[in-house]
């Protein structure tokens, strides 16, 4: 029954499922040979039946643990990443980074930790509205994205960062942003507006 | 530091005597003043200001925020500094809300109290400096493509399409039927067998047609045998309806249909 | 002993070499993130005065032995790559159920029927050349193999069907395979729907 087992994918279901340290391996070579991050889902299914990609995952971050590189997750999905204490023999590899603009690196955090935002909000925050542009460059980085609708009048578009966001800024996910609790303790992220109407709609009541 | 420090103006020449405390001063203000493009709007004036009172920001102090602010607007206006419209309509509320917090409250106003709009002010402030302390921790973290890195060379993932090829027991057997007994088929000529030709239509339609006294549909008049498989039925239709035209066209008989793709029916003519 | 990386690399002259270790992990870094294989010579360039990255690369390739990834030498140059054995985690496969050719089905009918059979006994059969792709196909699914040499002049390999070959067509043996009046005793032989067929045939079948 097994002499064929490297033709007939139904023949894998009936075969144990290959060891530990196989699918250890396996994930290993699937990590490295992706240069994005790689979900578990789609692990899963690449690897034979009755692999369980979650523990063989675990066993080889441990394995890579003070290594020239390490297994990072993103989201729900896992990378290998070199280790940040080693950047200085690899500046050869920075493949020109664009400076960003003040307003795009405000804009990008205001989505970061109020999202889903609006740009409606991200410019009462800012004080200043937001440049086409600017938006479209973090998109465009692929830092942020379009999230849902937001279900009030004229149902605005809401802006959500994407797990190539945290890829890049190393973060687990976004609940893991630099001081997050303490912003939300001080109730800096909430949507509080001026009672009665916004600081805008007030200067075109009154006047 | 927009405040009068400076009587002299900041038009003034150089002042070789002043100390370099006012030196300094006058710098950081003129810098303000003629950096004003380098301002993120009113906002970021505003939070550029409340910074002199060096005071936690919920305790700014609005009033005196707002002094500074038309301050500010005044010396940009003297310095024939283009605002824009948003800036000046920052110092028209900041001027309201001003004398708002002097005058004792109206108790018939409508709308937010001078203090709530005041506190909203300074909150607004306060998120905003808050947002660029999260930003600026943001781009301090470790940055793909500066602190680490991801795979150089990316051994993609070959997306493969697997063909897999199936044939069953009775392929394999036609097949090799098929190929042994190829000697006994002869060499390819137009198969007759199902065809009704217009011409025998038309000797079996002459033959009959002299009994259709009344409207006949025509498919009545197709030949035994011809009805039930549908490729000799095709045929068979075809050479009726052929024939059928070519007698209208003797005038040996009427033909006529009542709708598109009803029957059509022919008799004997009159 | 590793301080020094991230500070002046002017520094580093000063100070001892980084720890075999350390170097190992440098050299891991740089082959991970390395766009294309590096040479000894600019592995040597990158890391600080003082190390020796041809032995820090035969570390790593030790450490690599066996895993899911490992060191390659690429000319002058060395790599990290996955391991030749995983490739299939590497691929996602569509799979697409095709109908054999009828050249090809023809084909494995007569390996099947004559086998052992030679490339020109078969063609003599079908009465067409045989393409090698044809045979390539068979032989890539293991339907067919190659059998003993014809001990005639020219010693011409002859083909055979195969175990897996039977295993997909349900076959103790391929002598299970019904004869030629077999077939034609199951109607197999008039199944066929060819232009062409036997007119008095047709005739009585259809009346």
């Amino acid at each position: 029954m097994t002499q064929h087992s490297d033709i007939d994918p139904d023949a894998a279901s009936v075969l144990p499922a290959p060891s530990p340290d196989e699918q250890e391996r396996m994930v290993e070579a699937i990590l490295f040979a992706a240069q994005a991050p790689v979900s578990v889902q789609e692990m899963q299914e690449r690897m034979p039946v009755g692999c369980d990609p979650r523990m063989a995952i675990d066993a080889l971050a441990r394995r890579y643990q003070g290594r020239g590189v390490g297994v990072v997750r993103v989201g729900e999905a896992w990378a290998i990443r070199t280790a940040p204490d080693l950047s200085f023999v690899l500046q050869k590899e920075t493949v020109e980074q664009r400076k960003l603009s003040r307003a795009a690196i405000e804009t990008l955090a205001i989505v970061a930790y109020h999202q889903p935002v609006t740009r409606a909000e991200i410019e009462e925050i800012r004080g200043v509205s937001v440049s086409r542009g600017t938006v479209d460059l973090l998109m465009e980085l692929k830092w942020i994205r379009l999230g849902r609708r937001r279900m009030t009048p004229g149902r605005p578009v809401t802006f959500v960062v994407t797990e190539h966001f945290l890829d890049h800024f190393s973060l687990e996910s976004a609940r893991d942003l630099p001081g997050l609790a303490e912003l939300r303790a001080a109730g800096l992220l909430d949507g509080r507006k001026l009672p009665g109407a916004d600081a805008s709609d007030a200067v075109t009541q009154d006047e | 530091m927009m405040s009068d420090r400076d009587p002299s103006g900041l038009t003034s020449a150089p002042d070789q005597e002043a100390s370099a405390r006012k030196v300094a001063d006058r710098l950081a203000a003129e810098a303000l003043i003629v950096d004003v493009d380098g301002f993120e709007g009113p906002l970021d004036v505003l939070l550029m200001l409340s910074r002199t009172q060096k005071v936690d920001l919920r305790k700014v102090s609005v009033l005196q925020l707002a002094e500074q602010y038309l301050s500010f607007v005044t010396k940009a206006k003297a310095l024939r500094i283009e605002l824009a419209a948003d800036y000046l309509v920052m110092a028209a509320w900041l001027a309201f809300l001003k004398s708002k917090l002097l005058l004792p409250p109206d108790p018939q106003a409508e709308g937010p109290s001078a203090e709530e709009m005041a506190e909203h002010l300074a909150f607004q402030l306060e998120r905003l400096e808050a947002m660029r302390g999260a930003a600026a921790q943001l781009m301090a973290r470790d940055q793909l493509g500066r602190d680490t890195f991801a795979r150089g060379i990316s051994e993609e993932v070959t997306r493969t399409k697997k063909v897999t090829y199936d044939a069953s027991l009775l392929d394999l057997m036609q097949a090799y039927a098929r190929v042994r007994t190829r000697d006994e088929f002869r060499p390819y000529a137009f198969d007759r067998r199902n065809l009704f030709t217009p011409e025998q239509a038309l000797d079996r339609l002459r033959a009959m047609i002299a009994f259709a006294g009344d409207w006949t549909d025509l498919e009545s008049y197709l030949p035994d045998g011809w009805t039930e498989n549908p490729e000799k039925r095709r045929s068979a239709t075809a050479a009726t309806f052929a024939a059928s035209l070519e007698l209208v066209k003797q005038g040996q008989i009427q033909i006529q249909q009542t709708d598109t793709f009803a029957p059509i029916s022919i008799r004997k003519s009159r």
